[in-house]
């Protein structure tokens, strides 16, 4: 049996489409929620052509009503749909935190699983696109802290397709984040048709005996141009892409740095309390004895994501990456 | 706005009806059920008071007072339909169908007392006020668009009118046309705040205007008003005309919860005189007892019953296996984490090795 | 509801007067203002939006259309009062002494946008829909506490109504008698999102009824109606009698920002139809031209004036300094942590060592 | 000059009341809002007799909407007011999460310090006392990764007046962290008069040079069990009651660590994205070469925190501390 399988040049928002395209097709009970997710096609156009496709009933523009519209598709979820949510913006989810908190995390835990909520919440992160202020918040902590809830962060049209499916199957919520700065950024092939890429994986980006790098989401191409920059100076690097933030892969990390003995974790959010500090923990926990430097961490400040005048201040560099692997190396 | 939503009534607090009843609607044989299912949940109620008191189960909220409302909105329903309750609200779900033991067992701060009968769709009570609201609205939804004619209720308190899931509740579902029926048990308080603090409007009712649905005020100690104006409301939905809120005002006569001293903040002596006055299962006596329903044996017999039925799920609850460990763990994700499995293996080997 | 809260207009869209004016308060000063305001408001949001297409500012919310609204409600306050407004509503707080050089920098992503002018209690423009009604209920309400009789408003769109800190923000306002006027522009859209899908409700004014608050619907087109409701409404504010909720029908005409493409989700037909029987600022040239008010070279000589006065804005703006990286790391807290002293230390080192 | 300093006899939560009495009578424009906190004295008796000593004016019973007086409290604060806000529970803090995390915290920075937020946000917080769900969560990260607020988590009676009165005089906003089970579990001997503790600072409750051991709130009394416990077996270790959560007290960790060599950390809240991998990260970045074991952590699940019957298994217990530090000793 010979089945060939057609590819398409997708950017990263093109692939978020694809899979929600994808998993509206094949079943019935999906779902496409939010502000602006109808006609108007999403403010990114993530949902463009979706409800055209598929009618006002699968594709329903909600109100502006963030807990409304999440804690409505909760009840959806527990009686047999399977919503994906839009939170228009990351830095938008703060009114449904609740809903998030104590109901769509924690219902199979309580009704030992009676009740489950099998329900996708997209949502756009990130600085570096001039977004007015709030429009550029990454919290993912928020939820990694959240116990009920996987959170996933594709960097690349591939990754984004493949974990936004495997999102929607999942039989639990996943708040799924997408890099704004990356959804046009690049493109990639993707294929046609239905595929996973497993929830919980990293992948190894760049392969190298020196130092581990480890990025999610809209840092990945920052540490991948660091990462490239210093192999001409002879310095090779594993390159570490999350993709998912909760559960990390702890396997993935500990090979590496067992292998590097030294870390640099590139993260966009706030330093305190990010899920760096949990990757330094994942270090600890495994690999302490193998640790040669002190584990360089490249953030955002501990300040509001700043006005976008001075976002460029606030996002991590090649440059500070480049940095901190030159520190941990002259350790 | 009191003019515009006036309270309804059936029956006033002498037992004399007011309105004509609807007769097939309310037959003798719902008045004789309504009466057994009020006296049942108040059995219930001060059964698990005074559990709470020896010590037998945590901390309680009471009803008493509100039977009637919980009663005639619950009975209203349909096996297939969608209950949300509060925390205060397992007059109605056990009048729904609910089972005595793993209310009792929720109370006791065990997850078993989360999942209900097999074939009921009754949701865990809802701690966080008014966060339930949206939850009925999008459960409701899916009834619709599956065809079915199912609804779904949700109950709140006076107080759950605050918060903005309430509004953004009602408001999404009467944008999606939901079959769902908001009942709000105004007992005047929210733990210690009374209602004047709470709105400045004079009706919860008045609220549906908002949202261009309809609003009902009812006498909640008046099963007969509630039951009828329930049944109205469940038939829109049923029939496709949407959301209804209804108001329900009522009283509760003991404290909000065990944990809670209401002489802190009231005069129980109001307490008092709403029960002598104003009473719930008093009225529908009286009323029953006019209509030449009423036959002491009959009453005799139903006490005995549900005296002997909450025995034997206080029992049924006790005789539980020991709460198991692994509940904490086992159903956060379909599939455990690799994090919580280690986290598993290390306290269940921690516990093995005694020394816990 | 419609019957109810029925539209009030003052002057109807040939310009004709359908009520008497009130000659004290609407006098021909005033009106004159009026005009000047909402030239002056139009000029510079089209200015703004070309400067974004220059990529000279960032991306714009224009409210074209909405002038009569802003203005209208704008020039009620006294100096002493608090303005709350969104990113639409540069046309209000510019109306009511805000600086064109402030508001074009806020634009162009620099905190000093957020700076009003000495003495102006304006808060800079809320990005999260509807957040900022408790605050200025909470901040009305400290003005009364103070003693004063200064009051607050809260400027917000329709789709903002369907947030729950709408409703709490208008709860919690009702019931501490704050002195707030929540003003509602309803342009009929939320992005993309029309009304109709927005709420069941036929009009916002009603959601008033929620609160017990005066509710108000007003022609936000014709800024004489506008003025004198929102006079009103102040007036009630100040001597004590709490909140009101006006909804001013209005409509923009052009995108929902500079990033927005109207043409995705609506005709643009409808907005040039409107355009041409509803302009809030044609409609009041048509009337001071029939009640003698109008000088065409008054007119011109406003024009010109306003253009300038923007033209010098802009300039201002262009000149200030580079946007300086201390301002993200040294008003965090009033005496930064020593993480973020440590963090500013190391950037500045890395950027002076010229690596950035 | 002479003052005799008098000194009551306080639990915790009487220290709290304490505190806020002292600061309504020093400061008209301290006020007390909250639900229930009026008449009733809050339903932990927090702020018993406050509304009968200052009116309802200045100790408000609000609506039940977080979100709503919390708002209303930023706009008093930033109109001249000292708002002291109480939330009934932490896990009931999410409906005010936006309020926080946008505006209470955030207004300072985007306006340069043009308005700013003088409020406290008080909490009980904390499982171990049966109440029923949602009622225990212990959440402290979800603040300590939001700039432009102080996270504080006093431990005993002179700790929680004194840093509470710091708290209200502090210029930004706080959110002050009660740990419910230490409420009424002991007393102390708390100054009748105004005094501070210094925001920012931790303590060092017992002296030793064989192990840090770091807690905070209702975890101080749980690993000064196992402290003491320790000390008969001839192991001596700090013990470090941190106090403040952000900004954490990084020179007070880092001379322990240096000294000992070995950490645990001891944290109700759940293992990942905890402040534990905070302190984590300020060993790493401060005390790398001083480390000779890794550093353990104790703490609750990566689960929601459980029902009541089921409480005692999440938290940590003295136990399971001793366990965690003689792994650190034998390593
Ligand atoms: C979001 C939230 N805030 C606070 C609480 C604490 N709390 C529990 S019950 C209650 C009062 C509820 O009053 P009401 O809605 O009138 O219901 P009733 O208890 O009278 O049935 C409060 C404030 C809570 N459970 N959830
Ligand atoms: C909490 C929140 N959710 C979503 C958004 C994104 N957003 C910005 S403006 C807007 C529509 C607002 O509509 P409306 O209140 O009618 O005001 P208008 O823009 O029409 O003036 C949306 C959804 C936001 N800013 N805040
Ligand atoms: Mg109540
Ligand atoms: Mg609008």
């Amino acid at each position: 049996m010979q089945t060939t399988v057609g590819t398409n040049t997708l950017t990263l928002v093109q692939a978020v489409t694809d899979g929600m395209r994808t998993m509206l097709r094949e079943k019935e009970e999906v779902l496409v929620m939010g502000e602006d997710v109808g006609k108007n096609g999403g403010v990114f156009r993530a949902t463009d052509g979706l409800q055209a496709e598929f009618g006002e009933d699968r594709v329903i523009d909600t109100p502006l009503s963030e807990a409304g519209f999440t804690g409505a598709a909760i009840g959806m979820a527990i009686n047999g749909f399977l919503p994906i949510v839009e939170i228009q913006f990351l830095g938008f989810v703060y009114p449904a935190y609740e809903q998030i908190m104590t109901h769509a995390s924690r219902i199979r835990a309580r009704t030992m699983g009676h009740y489950s909520v099998p329900m996708v919440i997209r949502a756009p992160y990130g600085a570096g696109v001039r977004a007015p202020e709030i429009h550029s918040d990454s919290v993912e902590a928020l939820f990694t802290h959240m116990p009920g809830i996987k959170v996933v962060c594709p960097s690349s049209p591939y990754d984004a397709k493949g974990l936004l499916i495997a999102s929607i199957e999942d039989p639990d919520p996943v708040l799924f984040m997408e890099p704004m700065r990356n959804y046009r950024s690049s493109r990639e092939e993707v294929p046609e048709d239905k595929y996973t890429v497993e929830i919980g994986k990293g992948k190894r980006l760049a392969e190298g005996e020196d130092v581990t790098v480890i990025a999610w989401g809209a840092m990945v191409p920052v540490a991948e141009k660091a990462v490239k920059q210093m192999e001409g100076k002879g310095v090779y690097c594993d390159l570490i892409d999350l993709r998912t933030l909760y559960p990390l892969d702890q396997d993935l990390i500990a090979e590496s740095v067992q292998k590097t003995g030294r870390t640099v974790i590139v993260q966009e959010a706030h330093a305190t309390s990010g899920v760096a500090n949990d990757v330094i923990s994942v270090i600890n926990d495994t690999s302490f004895l193998y640790q040669k430097a002190p584990i360089e961490r490249v953030t955002g400040f501990d300040t509001p994501v700043p006005f976008f005048a001075y976002e460029d201040h606030y996002l991590p560099t090649p440059e500070r990456v480049i940095k901190s692997i030159e520190k941990v190396i002259s350790f | 706005m009191e003019e515009q939503f006036p309270m309804i009534q059936w029956i006033d607090e002498k037992g004399n009806l007011v309105k004509e009843i609807d007769q097939e609607l309310i037959t003798e044989d719902v008045i004789r059920n309504m009466y057994r299912n009020m006296v049942r949940i108040r059995t219930f109620d001060r059964k698990a008071i005074s559990l709470q008191r020896q010590g037998r189960i945590g901390t309680y909220a009471p009803f008493e007072g509100q039977e009637a409302a919980q009663v005639g909105s619950a009975m209203s329903l349909r096996k297939t339909d969608w209950l949300f309750p509060t925390y205060r609200d397992h007059g109605a779900t056990m009048t729904f169908g609910h089972s005595l033991k793993t209310i009792l067992t929720y109370w006791n701060g065990r997850n078993e007392g989360c999942v209900p009968p097999e074939g009921l769709h009754i949701f865990p009570p809802s701690v966080p006020i008014a966060t339930h609201l949206p939850h009925a609205a999008g459960a409701a939804y899916a009834e619709k668009r599956k065809g079915t004619d199912n609804i779904a209720v949700a109950y709140f308190g006076d107080g759950a009118t605050s918060e903005g899931d309430f509004h953004e509740g009602l408001n999404v579902a009467s944008v999606l046309k939901s079959p769902v029926v908001f009942f709000n048990q105004n007992n005047n308080y929210a733990i210690s705040v009374p209602i004047h603090k709470q709105m400045n409007s004079k009706t919860i009712a008045q609220k549906s205007v908002s949202y261009d649905i309809p609003g009902v005020r009812v006498d909640g100690n008046d099963i007969i008003a509630v039951y009828t104006e329930m049944n109205r409301a469940i038939d829109r939905a049923r029939n496709g005309e949407g959301p209804t809120l209804i108001e329900a005002v009522t009283w509760r006569y003991g404290a909000h919860t065990t944990a809670d001293d209401p002489t802190k903040y009231r005069e129980q002596q109001e307490s008092e005189d709403r029960r002598a006055s104003k009473d719930p299962v008093a009225r529908l006596e009286l009323y029953m007892k006019q209509a030449g329903l009423w036959d002491e044996e009959w009453v005799t017999g139903i006490k005995e019953e549900v005296a002997q039925e909450i025995d034997l799920a206080i029992e049924d609850m006790e005789n539980l296996p020991p709460a198991d460990v692994n509940v904490i763990f086992d159903y956060v994700f379909e599939s455990p984490t690799w994090t919580i499995e280690k986290q598993k293996k290390d306290y269940v080997a921690h516990m093995e090795r005694g020394d816990q």
